[in-house]
């Protein structure tokens, strides 16, 4: 399926982060960040805890405003947008920990997914069919409040809910987070088939490995710069990489 | 009045300016024939008299009449010449009607060399006042129904013009017992200096008579609800109740309660209960059975009418367009008859020294006031005779022989 | 240059206030014995008193109390029944209504202990009110809306007071308490305040307890609305229950905020503001609650620190900047701080076995066991979310424990409060740093010997001789402790405006100023430029070669590597691996957890495994979670 | 004991409860607890008292310009004294003394219009507050429909929250910045709430009238005892607010009955708290232990 505001070709650039500094007050954590995303790819941010990874992420969906340099999403500056327009256009971003209405069930989680859009009955059914094929558990889980799933299933919740929206890009902060091998399989296996349906994917992830293995692009960010980039599988093999995750130096 | 008129009236300052302005006219004429006679004491220094009441807080309308009978009595004798040539020049204080305030303003009236005071109305206020001007020497008639406050030996500066909480219990009991024959007397008492004062002297008539309160209910003037006093009095079996209260919203709660419990026992209290804004939030039949103590002279019965110049009082009162609906209170104020009886005694001494004018007043006899023949001894501050008390009742306020001021005595008396 | 600067203007702040104390005591000398601004004056120092207490409360120790006035009530009341019924004299009854107040103080902190602060000023207000219906209520004791009346003077020597003798007493009595108030502010138990205020984690941290704090504020202001309580009542001679509103009580918190909470001079000011302006527009009349109602709004909204606080901020811009001040990256002053003496340290070893804690279901912690040396460096590391930080939350017993055992030097540690452990001798740092902005770096480092520092209450308050000397030997040692940590130049700035680099090397500072023995470091380089890294290594190894134990947790493995002798990986909850840092980073599942099951670790172990030594304990196969 | 003290708990609580839920209404999106409720409620008091009353309208139409009204003002109260603090700190106390001034400004606005003296209002008829015996309780049919309505608008109010915009308003609650990223204003759905808690507040004036009478004095006992309702109820939670409501309302007439009416108040503090000693959150709070 292919989202109407996705217009642009494929391959050219959805998302570009352009010189961008970022901190909280007093205290700095980007320096001179760059990043781009191209449309229809998988884009892997790796880096140590620390690094300024998920200040980025925050940056872009407007929940930070960059103090420095401009953010582009889809041809429109969207810098100094509020977080709630930044979804409206198309962008969306599942934050680290999942962060799901615990006490709101299964069925109002995915509602919400869909929040401030105009569909019918029907457009939103298919959307949730499209859902539960991908995540048959939620199904059945449906009347459930979302605490009351295991960590797997809030985490494929977060993505479902996410999908409920048809983003044009989705930016994933730590999906495997506190999941077991057999569920960080599914849920990666979830991204890429989000990727094949037409999603653009910026994906911030520990497991580096796994990262690599299914981003076509890879940024490394260390200390709050960018210290690398690439393909992946280039990235994957080089020093830069050891360096962010090992070296102080 | 509607509402929306009294509204206007809430407005501090307007009610005032606006009668003045009336009660000015009517005396222009008068004024200029005054000043013609004082000759050349027209230069002389006012008279100042401290005019203590409040002009903001949750009283002002409540307390404001009073003040008018006083104001009233300042205006003629300024148009008739003034107290041996010289002008009264009321000085206006603020108290809120705030008791704490008290201090404060007698220290502020003391600061500006002002040994006369009239006011604070209340009697928590006013015995706080008491306690501040009898330290300082100011003769002072406050409204504060309560009988410590005509106590000379402990307030000599002090003058109580109207009748006080002894015997206005004494009144009600006998009414209660004697006249209607009822012995299951409860009482509802206002939780003030006045409300207990008057509560322990009813408690001691009844004594007295050998009567037991069947039930004493206290409560706080500011409660947003009276109902579970009402209805402790209704359960304890209550045939009478002696009620002290002193404003019209807890009245009318306590009336209202009444009504909704299908509860009508006579009720006897005190003359604040004849303000016709009553009428306003209660039904008249859940007055039926309600009287208030008054001045035998403002009021009639089937033998005996009110007093001529209590009725020439009230056909002034008519002319007042701030007095309207305001009659009963402006009345019953002991402040016409004190300017007045101040008066006499500078006239009588030819002095506006304190020690002088206190010996005066000390041997006041049958001093013809509105409201009574006044008198004092040095030991007794308390001017009104029992004899010119008596009850009337709440509802002949909508009677036309009421004139405002005028009420019917209750039943019997 | 500076130096001289700050002590010309403290000369020309100690020549305007000994000015303002001259005037106020000149004032009788000026006015009316007997006249209304004379009554006026005191009636404003009665409320100064008052509001000198609540800003302590509200202002420093952060308890937002909207029930003041039930304190002044108390003490006007004992006052007024004492000496008007009962024949006490003053002094003896306002004694008593001193007492009552802080007994009240007492019993109105219990729930602050529970309660969050917007719930607790409800429940403050809704005491208020309720008192205010109590005194109406037991009218047996209070005579009931009527009041006590005639309210006599004090009398000293056998002298009873005149007016103007009632306002130098009020007035000496409101300078005294704001000159033992600044003292108290200035001292560890006003440090202790800001701490419970701002960080009650770091006052923990610093063996200071919140819970007792919170308990001296409320006693020292309950304390004084006490005597304030007990010269409105001779000041005004009537004590109703009118004077004693919950409105009353609100208008107290508002002074202190229109003055400026927690400011110096803010209830001063406020009291002023608050209660004098009206007496000078007496025009405003019934307008007056609407206009204070709509200025307080406004103060609030563009001068969060009140008429202090903006005329400061004012102050602040209008004065040339000052070189130097700004803040600057921490990488340009470097002093090493390394040639600085510490005296040894005695470590403390750690021991923790079969550590367990959940929250509601979710195991944060399923059986850790960890052992440290004295004198040695342990680093925990694991991915996020492993339990690393919940490990140093309960073994500072900042967390309760489910199960298991913590040692610290040999001694179980189970039912020691954070604060206790502190004292035992565990210092720590936080992963984001809790230092307390609003005051210098110096104050934070000092906070640290809340604990250590043996001046009464008194003592501190009176600035007697040995409090004073203590005070500063502290002062030194702080000085000292900056200059070993290496930002010894940034002792005065306001730790608000210290880069972030340098706040982590204060919390360090003050950790070691609690005189800890074991330091916990959570996540130290988090954030650190590569200078500030190199930095921290380096003091850590001096920290270690003074002999104190150091558990730190820290995603730098390098780092790492290079100070722990131990290290101890978690991964959801429970130990992965443990041993010396080589060959547990030579540990392919170690890697696995770090970066994915097919990880990097060929990488990794090539380069460590030449160097790898020692057996890597691996207590537990990884229990498998999930649907 | 008579179970009359049953009635009046009952009538007394339902008022407490509708207060409760008017500060919930405000609180969830915000996390704010609006000091000025009690003088909102005064308002729509006085708003519809002197309409219905003084003017005469008719009933419909006082209570439709009353809720509108009190409504607007309320959201004022939003966007000029809780919204910035906000702005500046999420997680700050300003709002306690901006709505606190707030107050201070309408309590004392009010007095200035109407003045001191309470307003009489009669419920639309057929009602009456004329009482009869009813299983040995003395109670009027405005009494039992003060009651019965009571429930009705709370499970209403809930109803709201089953809404996408109500779903939404709760997701705010639970975690702001999660809902942000779903594309959820906070600030558009604190407006709306601030309008719809400021009406609730009106609409439980209107109907506290006839019981209490129209009073300017009305405010500060109605906001305490409905902060007592709403705390012991849980904050946030409506349904545990009306059982709070009436647990309160409950203790506090056995209060006045079984020690004297002057005690009521004490009881009903002392209760609250009791409880909230000892469940901090209220009775019917979720323990929520957020790790730091």
């Amino acid at each position: 399926m292919t989202m109407a505001s996705n217009a642009g070709q494929a391959g050219d650039l959805l998302l570009s982060v352009e010189d961008v500094d970022v901190g909280y007050g007093h205290v700095g954590v980007l320096e001179g960040v760059t990043l781009s995303v191209r449309r229809g790819s998988i884009a892997a941010l790796v880096g140590r805890n620390g690094a300024g990874k998920s200040t980025l992420l925050r940056a872009i969906s407007g929940l930070l405003t960059p103090s420095r340099g401009q953010i582009v999403f889809n041809g429109r500056a969207i810098s100094r947008d509020k977080p709630h327009a930044i979804v409206g256009a198309g962008l969306l971003h599942v934050a680290e920990g999942r962060r799901l209405f615990r006490s709101q069930s299964v069925d109002d989680n995915l509602e919400l997914g869909v929040y401030g859009l105009k569909m019918d009955a029907a457009g939103y059914q298919r959307r949730l069919a499209r859902v539960f094929e991908l995540f048959p558990v939620l199904e059945e889980k449906r009347r459930l409040p979302a605490g009351a799933l295991s960590g797997g299933q809030q985490q494929m919740l977060a993505i479902g809910q996410a999908m409920m929206r048809e983003p044009v890009l989705l930016m994933l902060d730590e999906p495997s987070l506190g999941l077991s091998p057999l569920l960080v399989d599914q849920v990666f296996a979830a991204i890429m088939a989000l990727q094949q349906a037409g999603t653009t994917i910026l994906l911030v992830e520990q497991l580096v490995e796994r990262a690599l293995e299914i981003a076509s692009e890879a940024w490394v960010l260390q200390n709050g710069r960018m210290i690398a980039s690439g393909p992946a599988a280039q990235i994957a093999a080089s020093e830069e990489l050891r360096a962010a995750y090992m070296a102080a130096h | 009045m509607s509402r929306a008129d009294r509204t206007i009236l809430t407005a501090a300052g307007s009610i005032d300016r606006r009668s003045f302005l009336q009660l000015a006219g009517l005396t222009a004429g008068a004024s200029a024939l005054g000043a013609g006679l004082a000759g050349g004491a027209a230069a002389a220094e006012p008279f100042r008299i401290g005019w203590v009441r409040p002009t903001t807080g949750r009283l002002v309308t409540s307390f404001n009449p009073l003040y008018m009978g006083g104001v009233m009595a300042v205006e003629e004798i300024n148009a008739a010449g003034g107290i041996l040539g010289r002008q009264i020049e009321r000085v206006e204080e603020d108290d809120e009607a705030l008791p704490s305030k008290e201090p404060g303003i007698v220290r502020k009236l003391r600061g500006a060399g002002i040994h006369y005071v009239v006011g604070p109305t209340g009697s928590s206020q006013s015995l706080s006042s008491i306690a501040a001007t009898t330290a300082a020497k100011m003769i002072q008639a406050t409204y504060a129904a309560a009988a410590e406050a005509g106590d000379g030996k402990r307030y000599p500066y002090h003058y109580q013009l109207l009748f006080n909480t002894d015997q206005q219990a004494e009144i009600c009991v006998d009414y209660m017992l004697k006249n209607q024959g009822l012995k299951k007397i409860g009482v509802l008492q206002e939780n003030t200096a006045f409300g207990e004062q008057a509560t322990a002297s009813t408690v001691k008539y009844l004594k007295k008579a050998g009567v037991e309160p069947a039930s004493v209910q206290v409560y706080p003037i500011n409660a947003p609800d009276l109902a579970a006093y009402v209805s402790n009095l209704q359960k304890a079996g209550v045939d009478g109740v002696i009620a002290w209260i002193a404003n019209i919203p807890n009245a009318a709660m306590i009336f209202n309660t009444m009504k909704s419990l299908n509860w009508f026992p006579p009720v006897t209290g005190h003359s604040g209960l004849f303000l016709p804004s009553l009428f306003e939030l209660v039904s008249p039949e859940a007055v039926k059975n309600v009287y208030g103590t008054y001045y035998k002279s403002f009021t009639w019965n089937a033998t005996e009418q009110p007093g001529e110049r209590q009725v020439a009082f009230a056909k002034k009162l008519a002319e007042i367009p701030g007095a309207k609906n305001n009659e009963v209170n402006i009345a019953a104020s002991p402040y016409y008859d004190f300017v007045y009886l101040l008066k006499h005694a500078i006239e009588q001494t030819k002095s506006f020294e304190v020690a002088d004018i206190k010996k005066a007043l000390d041997s006041t006899k049958d001093f013809p006031g509105l409201l009574g023949k006044v008198s004092f001894t040095p030991e007794n501050h308390s001017g009104i005779a029992l004899a010119d008390i008596t009850l009337a009742s709440v509802s002949s306020g909508v009677d036309k022989r009421a004139m405002g001021c005028m009420r019917e005595r209750a039943p019997g008396l | 240059m500076a130096a001289s600067v700050a002590k010309s203007r403290g000369l020309a702040g100690l020549l305007v206030q000994a000015a303002l104390v001259v005037i106020v005591l000149a004032l009788p000398l000026a006015l009316d014995p007997y006249g209304y601004p004379l009554f006026v004056a005191t009636q404003l120092g009665v409320y100064v008193i008052a509001a000198i207490g609540l800003n302590l409360l509200a202002g420093y120790a952060g308890q937002v109390s909207l029930g003041h006035g039930a304190f002044i009530a108390i003490g006007a009341y004992a006052t007024a029944l004492l000496t008007v019924d009962q024949g006490w004299s003053f002094w003896l009854a306002a004694l008593a209504g001193v007492a009552l107040s802080a007994l009240m103080g007492v019993l109105m902190a219990l729930p602050s202990f529970r309660l969050s602060t917007w719930y607790f000023a409800f429940i403050t207000l809704a005491f208020a009110q309720v008192f205010e219906k109590m005194i109406v209520e037991w009218r047996g004791l209070t005579k009931g809306f009527a009041g006590v009346v005639g309210v006599q003077p004090p009398s000293v020597f056998g002298h009873v007071l005149e007016p103007a003798g009632v306002y130098w007493l009020v007035a000496i009595i409101a300078i005294i308490g704001f000159w033992l108030v600044n003292n108290l502010v200035r001292s560890r138990f006003g440090r202790g305040f800001v701490a419970v205020r701002d960080a009650p984690a770091a006052a923990q941290a610093a063996g200071a307890s919140p819970a007792r704090l919170k308990l001296l504020a409320f006693v020292i202001a309950a304390c004084f609305a006490g005597v304030a309580g007990a010269f409105f009542a001779v000041q005004k001679t009537v004590v109703t229950p009118d004077d004693f509103t919950a409105e009353f009580s609100i208008f107290f918190l508002l002074t202190v905020v229109l003055g400026g909470l927690g400011t110096r001079w803010g209830p001063v000011v406020g009291a002023l503001v608050f209660f004098l302006v009206p007496e000078l527009l007496t025009g405003l009349e019934s307008w007056r609650m609407m206009v204070y109602g709509a200025a307080l709004l406004a103060l609030m909204l563009f001068a969060p620190h009140g008429l202090v606080g903006a005329a400061r901020s004012l102050f602040d811009r209008l004065r040339p900047k000052q070189a130097g001040q700004t803040t600057q990256p921490a990488e340009t002053v470097q002093p090493q701080g390394a040639h600085v003496e510490r005296p040894a340290i005695s470590g403390l070893s750690l021991e923790v076995k079969d550590l367990r804690k959940s929250f509601g279901g979710v195991v944060a912690l399923g059986g850790v066991d960890l052992s440290v040396a004295p004198g040695t460096c342990a680093a925990i590391v694991g991915p996020n979310g492993s339990g690393k930080t919940t490990l140093l939350n309960v073994v500072g017993a900042y967390y309760r424990r489910d199960a298991g055992a913590v040692l610290l030097g040999g001694r179980e540690t189970k039912g020691l409060s954070p604060q206790q452990i502190a004292g035992e001798g565990l210092g720590r740092t936080f992963q984001t740093p809790r230092l307390l902005g609003e005051l210098t770096v110096l104050d934070n480092v000092l906070l640290g010997a809340f604990r250590r520092e043996r001046a009464s209450l008194p003592g501190t308050m009176l600035r007697l001789p040995g409090a004073m000397a203590e005070a500063e030997r502290l002062r030194a040692e702080a000085m000292e402790l900056l200059a070993f940590v290496g930002v010894a130049d940034r002792a005065d700035d306001l730790a608000s405006e210290t880069p972030h680099g340098h706040q982590r090397l204060v919390e360090i500072a003050r950790a070691l100023m609690g005189g800890a023995r074991l330091i916990m470091l959570d996540e130290p380089a988090a954030g650190l430029s590569m200078t500030e890294l190199d930095r921290l290594e380096q003091l850590i190894r001096r920290i270690l070669a003074l002999g104190a134990t150091v558990v730190i947790v820290e995603h730098h493995l390098d780092l790492v590597a290079s100070i722990a002798s131990h290290v101890t990986v978690l991964d959801r909850g429970v130990v992965l691996a443990s041993g010396a840092p080589q060959a547990v980073f030579a540990d392919a599942a170690v890697m696995a957890a770090y970066m994915g099951e097919r990880a990097l670790n060929e990488q990794a172990s090539d380069q460590l495994s030449d160097e790898a030594a020692g057996e890597v304990a691996r207590p537990r196969p990884v229990p498998a979670k999930g649907a | 004991m008579d179970i009359d003290i049953l009635a009046r708990g009952l009538v007394a609580g339902s008022l407490y409860a509708l207060v409760a839920v008017s500060f919930n209404i405000l609180y969830r999106p915000t996390n704010v607890f609006n000091f000025a409720q009690g003088e909102l409620v005064m308002l729509g008091a006085m708003v519809f008292a002197s309409l219905a009353t003084v003017l005469g309208w008719p009933w419909y139409a006082a209570l439709i310009v009353t809720l509108l009204g009190v409504g607007l003002l309320t959201l004022l109260i939003d966007v000029v004294a809780v919204a910035p603090v906000l702005a500046r700190s999420q997680h700050g106390t300003g709002w306690v003394i901006t709505t606190l001034a707030a107050s201070l400004i309408i309590a004392n606005g009010v007095n200035r219009i109407w003045g001191p003296d309470p307003i009489v209002v009669r419920p639309p008829a057929p009602l009456t507050t004329d009482t009869f015996s009813l299983a040995g309780m003395t109670v009027s049919a405005y009494q039992i429909f003060l009651v019965l309505l009571t429930v009705i608008l709370v499970l209403a109010i809930e109803q709201v929250y089953r809404t996408r915009q109500g779903k939404a308003v709760l997701a705010v609650a639970e975690d702001r910045e999660a809902a942000l990223l779903r594309g959820v204003n906070p600030l558009r759905l604190s407006r709306w709430s601030f309008f719809l808690g400021g009406a609730f507040a009106g609409l439980t004036g209107v109907l506290a009238a006839p019981v209490l009478y129209a009073s300017t004095g009305l405010g500060p006992a109605l906001l305490l005892k409905g902060f007592a309702a709403a705390a012991v109820g849980s904050i946030g939670n409506n349904r545990g607010a009306l059982i709070a409501g009436y647990l309160i309302g409950v203790t506090e007439a056995l209060g006045a009955a079984l020690l004297s009416p002057g005690y009521q108040e004490a009881v009903v503090f002392l209760l609250v708290l009791c409880v909230l000693l000892v469940w901090p959150h209220g009775l019917f709070g979720r323990p929520f232990a957020r790790t730091v």
